[in-house]
């Protein structure tokens, strides 16, 4: 009984045995779809189906919550998270705060326009209005072309906000994931968007964000790599993308 | 432009919950910050310059800063230190209380002040001490008249409450963005949640323009 | 039963009572007059402590007021006050306005203080009024309540500053009739006014004050019809 | 927890811009609030019913919904239509001031309701007409009373420019955003801009109480 | 000069004049009395159309403000009012206060008004208040600059609504004396007050209104040393 009594009070680290699975909270911003929306008040999307089965593999539950960008960030600064997965791209800088798992999706940029701007290449963004989503591959995107904080670039808080700024004309064009921009092309039909993609834009990676120092880390790297050769990673992602994923370019940048 | 009706009737239950949320953490703030601003109110009327010296600094940091920040300090700063894991609504319930105790406390303040002062005399002059005299005299008059600007605070918080989303309590607003989300439209989610705070809101203000009449008739018996 | 002695009081620079020493007699009637802002009210207020005294010291009924052992609360019950302007309790009908002080400072119950606030009503001529609220009074009618609930502390001194001043003439008579009742049932009173005829007819002495001073006081007929200072000459051939 | 100061000082150059924009669209708010407010307050107090309704339709919309969904669909719906391409800037003081007017009217209905009803009998015996009674009576002594409140609304502006974030009109709250956005971090970001509003505010509040002071020494000439 | 028909006012179902009827000859002093509540100030107010009069007739010189044609304005511009609260424009000077109809409603010269107006406050004994604010005045000051401020628009008939009333003691002779003075001159004026000394020294008619009815008018010694009526009798008994 006394042992039982310290096991639920969480005191000790739940064993390989256990039949009780160790809760991660996680924290999340659901307004990127297809990697995390809410489906009717339940979280969903791609980075859901993946961390899960990631979890599954390690050994753990998820608690997944939509706290929002914000409260996630600092959830995880104050440790009342465990795990931050958000379509969270990789960057040098973050790097400083947070630890990163291996690259879990490589973000391929996309310019998304109105029908009949003048845009052809990622060069013919300078001088036009451009949006964002604040803190993503996008942005980072975007600014290495135009230039960091310019003022021609507006940050929006989410991607719906950013898609309603194209359609009433506050920017020309936004710069974000291609799953975000094809998912938007998909379910708008009738919104009146071209997109385009260009090779200048350098790849950018999504990671699993933990605190700095974090042990569940190295459990999580080594659950992502036994979904890529398992082909568990490539099954959710046809799911949610419908196509193949590309293995290799993922294999070789998660080394 | 296409309004698609499906999206609100989708989140409807969701809406419906939230605005629940919405009116319990209002509500729950606005009694909490009740208590706490009375006396926040009567430490700042202290004759003592070092008594009212803390509750001055209370106040004007909580009136001085979008609560936007307040509310992300204490779910993410202080509330971890008493409880784990933090529950955002018992986050938003303290952030809204402290937020509108300090709002409270001015209106208090006001409502005393502005009992004349010859009711203060006369009690005193009865032989009551200072705090009978405020007990028995001062606050029960004074209890009208703040009780229109009381019920003005509760309409600001209602509002206000909306910024749970950030923090991801599930009030209201969230279930807007989250509705937003889904479906990347803007407009469907956010004029119905728009339209359901105005209904929250006029019809407290009708409840408040008829209790005001109720008291205002009550005071010419 | 009132001693002043050297009574001094200023508003920050502004010394309204400069020297005032004054002896009130048991059951005596001091009537007060003079100029608007000669410090008539500050005096009167001061008798209770409803202004800090600056110097000089008040005895009420022996208890030295400026003495810091005193307990205040206690000379206040001895000393009743009416306003100019009334003060009832408006959340309170005319009853609990007599009751309430009776009740929560001197401990009474609620029956005992209910069956002797009615007696008192009834002496102002108010016995049908008990269950009105303040509201539904004329003036006269409020200031006879004020009257009555100070006199339900069972007080050795009353004090009225100006109690008719705020009045429609009509309503003036009544007010200075329980006051003059009142005076004849032997209370000790201190009044400020601007009812000569009171003065006249109940006063026992009359004092006139001008600029912090008493600058003179004298039986009322003698003070009326041989002032001896400038002042109060020039005072009285305006107002009477 | 470790602050990091490199990040407030890469942003400080962005922060002190973004204030200086928080500031002058609140400005701008508070200003064109003041006009519009004027005359929804007179119209509110027309004697006509049918006239005092499309005013208090207004009022009941902007203050009874909260300022985040009236700046969205301004934004995102109405600007749209006048200006392409719309600029936040533009929606945000817009909203601002279609918002604090409807604030401000109630701040001008209750100044010129509480000059004494004599001074328009005094000056309407005297044979001014209402409007002549208006402008050389009535309100030149509400003016000084609607000061305080009016700051007081400047000051309510102030924080809730912040909202501008979300439509990216690059306000202090934006940049505080930006800088969360690129490195990830909430606190350094948050609690710099939290403390340039509470400078801000409290400023204000003591330019404020000073104008106040002077205003009711003016009384007492 | 004023002609007064079947006069009927009521505020909601409160009947307040019930039929008033009554000429003023021009230079002639009407002084209303009555007890609280009996109309005599919404009376006074109808002469101005302060009160929307709800029947009968009201001339004043000749034009009658119940038409619809009649400029309600202008009619005013002949009638100075006097109020018991004085209601000087607290924002604006002495000699301000005095101009600003004049300039703005009778689109007088600034420096004309201006030479006028020092003429009317010498009149009332105030020359040199000119640059004052009403704030530094006293009460008996402020309504001598409000009689002032009413003459500045020349008027035919001047009302006073209990002008005295508000007033300190020593204050009340220094208005009741411009009173006086303006009634040597020839002015029409009808006056509320409780001034029994001044109804007697200047009136030409009292008349003691009751209830919404005028019940009794006369010469002031006769009603006040002969009154007809009961009513009159015991209004009198109480306030004389
Ligand atoms: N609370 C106060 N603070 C500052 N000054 C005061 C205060 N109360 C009274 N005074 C000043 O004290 C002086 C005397 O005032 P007081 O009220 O005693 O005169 P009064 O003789 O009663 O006059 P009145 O006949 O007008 O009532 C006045 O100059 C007044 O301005
Ligand atoms: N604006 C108003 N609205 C409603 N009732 C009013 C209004 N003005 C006056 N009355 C009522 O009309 C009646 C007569 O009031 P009025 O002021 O004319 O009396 P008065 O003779 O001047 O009395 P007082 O001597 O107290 O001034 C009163 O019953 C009063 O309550
Ligand atoms: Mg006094
Ligand atoms: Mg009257």
């Amino acid at each position: 009984a006394l042992l039982l009594a310290a096991c639920g009070g969480g005191q000790e680290e739940s064993g390989a045995g256990s039949e009780d699975k160790k809760v991660l909270n996680v924290g999340t911003e659901a307004t990127f779809a297809p990697f995390e929306f809410m489906d009717k008040g339940e979280v969903s999307g791609f980075d859901v189906d993946l961390l899960n089965a990631a979890a599954e593999e390690a050994g753990y539950e998820v608690d997944i919550q939509n706290t929002g960008w914000d409260a996630m960030l600092a959830g995880l600064q104050s440790g009342q998270l465990d795990i931050g997965m958000s379509g969270i791209t990789i960057t040098d800088e973050r790097k400083e705060t947070y630890d990163f798992s291996v690259p879990y999706f490589e973000s391929v940029t996309m310019i998304v326009y109105k029908e009949g701007t003048n845009i052809a290449a990622a060069e013919d963004l300078k001088g036009k209005k451009v949006g964002v989503q604040n803190g993503t591959t996008g942005q980072f995107a975007a600014e290495s072309i135009i230039g960091q904080n310019n003022s021609s670039i507006s940050k929006y808080e989410t991607a719906a906000l950013m898609f309603q700024a194209l359609q009433s004309g506050d920017v020309e064009a936004v710069v974000t994931d291609i799953a975000v921009a094809l998912e938007y092309e998909k379910s708008n039909p009738d919104a009146g968007v071209k997109t385009i993609t260009d090779d200048q834009f350098a790849p950018e990676y999504y990671g699993i964000a933990f605190p700095k120092g974090s042990e569940y880390k190295p459990e999580f790297d080594e659950a992502l790599n036994t979904l890529y050769e398992n082909g568990t990673y490539a099954e959710i992602y046809k799911k949610w993308f419908e196509e193949e994923p590309d293995m290799e370019t993922l294999k070789q940048a998660a080394q | 432009m296409d309004f698609r009706f499906d999206i609100v009737t989708d989140y409807m239950p969701f809406f419906l919950r939230g605005m629940g949320i919405t009116i319990g953490v209002s509500l729950a703030g606005v009694l909490i910050g009740l208590i706490l601003g009375l006396i926040i109110a009567l430490g700042k009327m202290s004759s003592n310059k070092w008594i009212r010296l803390p509750f001055n600094i209370y106040i004007n940091i909580f009136r001085g800063t979008p609560l936007l920040v307040q509310l992300l300090i204490i779910h993410f700063g202080i509330v971890p230190m008493f409880m784990s894991p933090s529950n955002p609504l018992v986050s938003l319930v303290i952030g809204l209380s402290l937020n509108s105790a300090a709002y409270i406390a001015e209106i208090f303040r006001a409502g005393i002040q502005s009992i004349d002062k010859g009711q203060m005399e006369a009690a005193r002059s009865l032989g009551m001490t200072r705090v009978q005299a405020m007990k028995l005299v001062i606050l029960p008059q004074a209890v009208k008249r703040v009780i229109p600007p009381l019920g003005n605070e509760f309409i600001v918080l209602l509002k206000e409450s909306s910024l749970g989303s950030v923090l991801a309590a599930p009030e209201l607003m969230y279930w807007g963005r989250a509705a937003a989300g889904q479906y990347i439209r803007v407009w469907e989610p956010y004029i119905t949640v728009a339209l359901i705070y105005l209904v929250l809101t006029l019809s407290l203000t009708y409840l408040m323009n008829y209790v005001e009449r109720r008291l205002s008739t009550d005071d010419q018996r | 039963m009132i001693n002043v002695k050297n009574l001094k009081k200023s508003f920050g620079n502004n010394e309204v009572l400069k020297d005032i020493s004054v002896d009130v007699a048991p059951q005596e009637v001091v009537v007060v007059i003079g100029p608007s802002g000669s410090g008539k009210s500050t005096f009167i207020r001061c008798l209770n402590m409803l202004e800090n005294i600056n110097g000089g010291h008040v005895m009420i009924d022996g208890k030295d007021l400026t003495d810091k052992k005193t307990n205040i609360n206690e000379v206040r019950t001895d000393v009743g006050m009416v306003f100019q302007h009334f003060n009832l309790f408006p959340h309170k009908t005319i009853l609990e306005n007599i009751t309430l002080a009776p009740i929560n400072v001197r401990g009474m119950k609620k029956a005992e203080a209910e069956e002797k606030a009615r007696v008192l009503l009834a002496k102002v001529g108010l016995a049908e009024k008990a269950s009105a609220y303040p509201e539904s009074l004329s003036g006269g009618q409020k200031q006879r309540v004020a009257i009555a609930r100070a006199l339900a502390m069972e007080p050795k001194v009353m004090l009225f500053d100006e109690p008719t001043s705020a009045l429609d003439p009509e309503m003036v008579g009544e007010v200075l009739e329980v006051m003059k009742q009142l005076a004849r049932d032997g209370m000790t009173m201190i009044v400020v006014t601007h009812e000569m005829g009171f003065a006249r007819e109940v006063g026992d002495r009359v004092i006139f004050m001008d600029n912090g001073y008493i600058v003179e006081q004298n039986e009322p007929k003698a003070l009326f019809d041989a002032p001896q200072h400038e002042r109060t000459k020039a005072f009285l051939s305006k107002v009477l």
